[in-house]
């Protein structure tokens, strides 16, 4: 037995490929959240009577909503699974840093699930009526929205872990810290939408860089803190 | 929950806890594994507290729990590959070698989710045996395990053991170990602790 | 008196305020003080049933 | 510096018979000093020149409002001063002070929304001082929610400590919204560097406020904290004693 | 032992009875969802800059929204403890019919879930500047379609039970079978916010009724059967 | 996965299946009680095929399977109430007696969530007892229980055979049944099945 003890980024890119390998082999899941969104934004103009003007002015709003509820409906999954089959307990006794595998698993997830939603996001701001020129910017405050998103998240789902019912208390610990995010993202998409020009809108995208920056620097330890206590 | 309990373990042996059901032998163990915090009391690793480095401990240390912690979408040997790999390198004619030491040869490419509660059980044994730790601590090892298997997890302990090994096992099947290797724990005076584990 | 009680049009707004801050106060004095007995009696009780056991 | 007074107030025993001791002191000087501030500031204090009677309802929002950031912030502190040492009382602490947080942050959203008809013509306005004001509630509940799914005393501590931590950083952002945006909110009217632009008939009342629910809060927070801990400490023989000699 | 069988009434209410007592072990669970529509209700505002009379124009929609989406968080947890716990499985084999004991449990759980959405509603739509005039109107729409919304997510938490990450999923199959209740409410709060007249109003609040109503009668059926299958 | 399986079980006897881990005991036990759907065979009881009416089969039949079932939050005897309560009306005296039977006297307030794995499978068993069904069907009964918990088991179910009883055990660890009144099921011969049981 023995062989050399796995390596610190070694160990960090095995999680990483192991929850894409998971993911892949059910595609069906990690879709769903995109799928969410996209029913999601579909019913605004099925509730509200839909003129043009109205709906673009609606856009933002519902693009963002839309956004921060399927990226909380994902995130909850992040470690329930490692969780509950005793894999996380494994992790925090393997003798790698428990925060760099947490952090790892939380890169995937935003492959799977923030990269995709940033994808769908000017398709669905076409259908609520944006016009085309302003899709770059619709998709670059998603990207760097959604990556804050993730990271909040996962504190949530840290704290939420050994809960029976994680997912509605979840939804109430995270919506208030994604405020900001979701102020700034809003923001940017309907700066883009009212073609303003890149000056104008590099303001709220500098933001929202910065919130995805603070994130990464912070998130994972509080994450890390909150599975351990969940673990006790 | 439990109080006043002392004992040390040196290389080369294995202990049974064959406490009565409730009697905290799984809270025991997650204690010794720096999982549970101990309210009182310490935990000591080759002399040094445990809780020093914790890291270092656990990296010679194994612990085999109630969950068989398989991913069901995986196939066997996927699991193994990646539940070992964060610990050690393993390649892929180890993780053959030791799913045949458990009798699942020709499994390796099943997905997990196919497999009986025992055969789950197998598959985690062959996991502790490819972490390639010191000490190992064994929560039920031999649960839903028929007797051919529980023979295995009895043999399994003994050539770690022999091989300088430490094994901490909490069970309430008893183990056939050589009385040479092996003792058992004392039941420990039992105590209300303060709130929930 | 009643002048006074009429704030100049503004009653309507102030005594619901005032009320609903006398309200919080009184709730969470009795609150904590209700609590403290009932942590006191079961105390009480769990003792008692350890000296008899 | 060394930390025995810390870990003197960490014993529950001795915490127990300090805080039984101590609450009286707060409580009947808090009491006097709100009724004496609210009959200053309902009776005495003059109307206001430009808003009338209705101003008079910042005696009783503004005490409130500024009462339930601190209960946050002294919240936070515990719960981090619990997650730090494993302090049990500091948690016992934490967890007393969410529920009277949340009544006064009510308070201080009704009393506001009471004030804004009558300031504003309207009742609510996303604005950002109160838009963050909201969140604190949020926050609370979030603490208290979290607390209460959680089974085990010890995890549940732990786990809402982090959250309460996290969640510290709505404070200073509801304080200083009023300043950052420029929102319709009133910027603050008493600081204590500068000298105040209203009458003394008219702060006293507000100061005697300020001061009188602080120890309020106090005495209540200790008196919930001595039931938390009793809930707690299940075996220790020091409850027999406690229970004979305290009140 | 032995003793008589339990007649099918005192099962059926032992069941909700059961379903109560348990949620309100944890009250803080059951309320969570209504926290939820608040907060989401809420993102609104912040998301568009809010000048009163678009956010009237909007509340319908984001009322509607909100509240299928709290009350589909919700109905997530329908059978998940049940199912996992084996309780369901011992459900199935009690002798009992085994539509009726669910259908108790879909009972309790818009009591527990339906009833306080329709309370909160109509404070929601008046932080969204609906005329207080309006609130019955409001209330009551979310009364009637709270009833169709627990019963459709029923059927769903049925077919996801067995899965292990029903979440995304079951807003896939609830969310299109919700639209109907959707449209219908959506209309009755935007007339009862414009000030309609009772007549007025009568129209989609009688749809939403017959659509409570046709749930009634099929989804326990539906559900049950779904159920079954998921536990085989 | 199981095929050419055949047997009968008559009044006053219980048969025991000792088979190897993965050879299909669970799936049978699940099979018999009409969650499992059968691809081809019949299953009797009274003479009768189970499927004409299987409400009236299940009053008389009660499934013990891995999972004990218990609500967390709910006390020990409030589970037992609801629990068994759905099948027969059993006041509180008799619960609290099968509580005693199976050794669990004074945690009948306790929440559920607090017991360890073995104090959960007594509760199972004391719901088992309440149920009063003729034919039990037992999934590893005795798993995660200590010595003297087993000896109970083996007692319940001889017990209840004695009554007139039937039961039928899936386990690893064969109960100590008289012979006059247990049988031990044959390994059937094995063959893979299409598909996801
Ligand atoms: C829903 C509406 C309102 C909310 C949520 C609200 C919230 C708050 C909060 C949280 C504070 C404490 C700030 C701090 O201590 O740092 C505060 C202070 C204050 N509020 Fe309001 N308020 C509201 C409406 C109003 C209205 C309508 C007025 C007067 C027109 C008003 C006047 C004041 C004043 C004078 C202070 C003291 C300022 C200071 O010393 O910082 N508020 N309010
Ligand atoms: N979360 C908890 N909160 C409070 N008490 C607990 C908790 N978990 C376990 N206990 C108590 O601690 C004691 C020991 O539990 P533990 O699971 O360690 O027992 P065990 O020896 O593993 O029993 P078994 O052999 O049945 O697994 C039990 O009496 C149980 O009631
Ligand atoms: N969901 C499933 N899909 C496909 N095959 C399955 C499934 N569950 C079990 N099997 C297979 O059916 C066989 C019997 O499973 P079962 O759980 O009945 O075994 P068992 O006798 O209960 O074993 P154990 O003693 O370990 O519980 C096993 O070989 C297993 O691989
Ligand atoms: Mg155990
Ligand atoms: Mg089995």
């Amino acid at each position: 037995m023995s062989g050399v003890k796995t390596s610190a980024p070694r160990a960090f890119f095995l999680v990483i490929q192991r929850d894409l390998r998971l993911a892949f082999r059910r595609p069906g899941e990690w879709l769903q959240p995109v799928a969410f969104f996209a029913i999601v934004t579909l019913l605004f103009p099925l509730a509200l009577d839909p003129e043009p003007a109205r709906l673009r002015a609606l856009a933002p709003g519902a693009l963002w909503v839309a956004a921060l509820l399927s990226s909380l409906l994902a995130i909850e999954f992040l470690y329930r699974d490692d969780g509950r089959d005793g894999t996380l307990e494994q992790f925090a006794l393997s003798g790698q840093s428990f925060a760099s595998l947490l952090f790892a698993k939380t890169v995937a997830h935003w492959f799977l699930t923030g990269v995709p939603l940033a994808i769908a996001a000017p398709i669905a701001a076409l259908a609520l009526g944006a016009p085309p020129h302003s899709l770059s910017g619709v998709l670059l405050a998603l990207l760097l929205g959604s990556v804050s998103l993730s990271l909040i998240g996962a504190i949530g789902a840290g704290l939420t872990l050994g809960i029976r019912r994680g997912g509605a208390l979840l939804s109430l610990l995270v919506l208030p810290l994604s405020i900001p995010t979701l102020v700034f993202g809003a923001r940017a998409t309907e700066l883009a939408i009212a073609g303003a020009s890149g000056a104008e809108l590099a303001a709220p995208l500098y933001l929202l860089g910065a919130l995805a920056v603070l994130g990464v620097t912070l998130a994972p330890l509080a994450a890390a803190a909150a599975v351990r206590i969940s673990l006790e | 929950m439990v109080r006043g309990l002392s004992f040390e373990l040196d290389a080369g042996r294995a202990l049974q806890i064959t406490w009565p059901n409730g009697a905290g032998k799984t809270s025991l163990l997650r204690a010794l594994s720096g999982l549970l915090h101990v309210e009182s009391g310490s935990i000591h690793w080759l002399g040094r507290s445990i809780f020093g480095d914790l890291r270092a401990f656990h990296d010679d240390m194994a612990f085999c729990s109630h969950e068989p912690g398989l991913k069901p979408d995986l196939t066997i040997d996927e699991n193994l590959h990646f539940a070992a790999g964060v610990r050690r390198r393993c390649n892929i004619n180890e993780r053959h070698a030791a799913l045949a030491r458990v009798g699942l040869t020709g499994l390796q490419d099943d997905p997990a989710r196919r497999l009986s509660a025992g055969q789950q059980r197998r598959v985690a044994l062959a996991r502790l045996c490819l972490q390639g730790a010191t000490l190992w601590l064994l929560d039920e090892p031999a649960a839903h395990l028929d007797a051919q298997g529980q023979a295995l997890v009895s043999q399994l302990v003994s050539e770690h053991v022999r091989a300088g090994g430490l094994a901490l096992i909490a069970t309430n099947q008893p183990l056939a170990l050589a009385p040479d290797i092996s003792d058992e724990l004392p039941p420990a005076r039992l105590a209300a602790r303060a709130g929930p584990a | 008196m009643s002048e006074w009680f009429a704030m100049n049009g503004y009653a309507r707004y102030v005594w619901p305020s005032v009320a609903a801050a006398l309200i919080a106060l009184v709730w969470n004095a009795l609150r904590a003080r209700s609590l403290l007995k009932q942590a006191r009696a079961e105390v009480r009780r769990r003792l008692a049933s350890e000296d008899e056991s | 510096m060394n930390w025995v007074w810390l870990h003197r107030f960490g014993s529950p025993p001795y915490f127990y018979r300090w805080a039984g001791r101590i609450v009286p002191w707060l409580a009947w000087p808090a009491a006097l000093l709100i009724l004496a501030g609210l009959y200053g500031g309902l009776v005495l204090a003059p109307a206001d020149y430009q808003q009338g009677d209705g101003y008079r309802i910042i005696y009783v929002h503004v005490p409130s409002a500024w009462l339930s950031l601190m209960i946050y912030t002294v919240m936070a502190l515990a719960a981090a001063v619990g997650l730090i040492w494993r302090i049990k009382v500091a948690h016992a602490v934490a967890a007393s002070c969410a529920p009277i947080g949340a009544w006064f942050t009510g308070v201080g959203l009704v009393t506001g929304m009471l004030w804004g008809q009558p300031m504003w013509g309207t009742y609510w306005e996303w604005d950002p001082r109160l838009v963050f004001y909201l969140v604190l509630l949020f926050f609370y509940m979030g603490y208290s929610g979290l607390r209460s799914a959680i089974d085990d005393t010890t995890r549940a501590d732990r786990a809402a400590a982090v959250l309460a931590i996290v969640g510290a950083v709505n404070v200073p952002i509801v304080h200083y919204s009023v300043i950052w945006w420029n929102s319709l909110h009133q910027p603050p009217s008493l600081a204590l560097t500068s000298k105040p632009t209203m009458p003394a008939s008219m702060y006293v009342p507000l100061l005697l406020l300020f001061l009188g629910f602080t120890l309020f809060f106090y005495a209540v927070m200790l008196t919930r904290a001595r039931a938390e801990v009793l809930r707690r400490e299940r075996g220790g023989n020091w409850i027999r004693a406690a229970l004979e000699t305290t009140r």
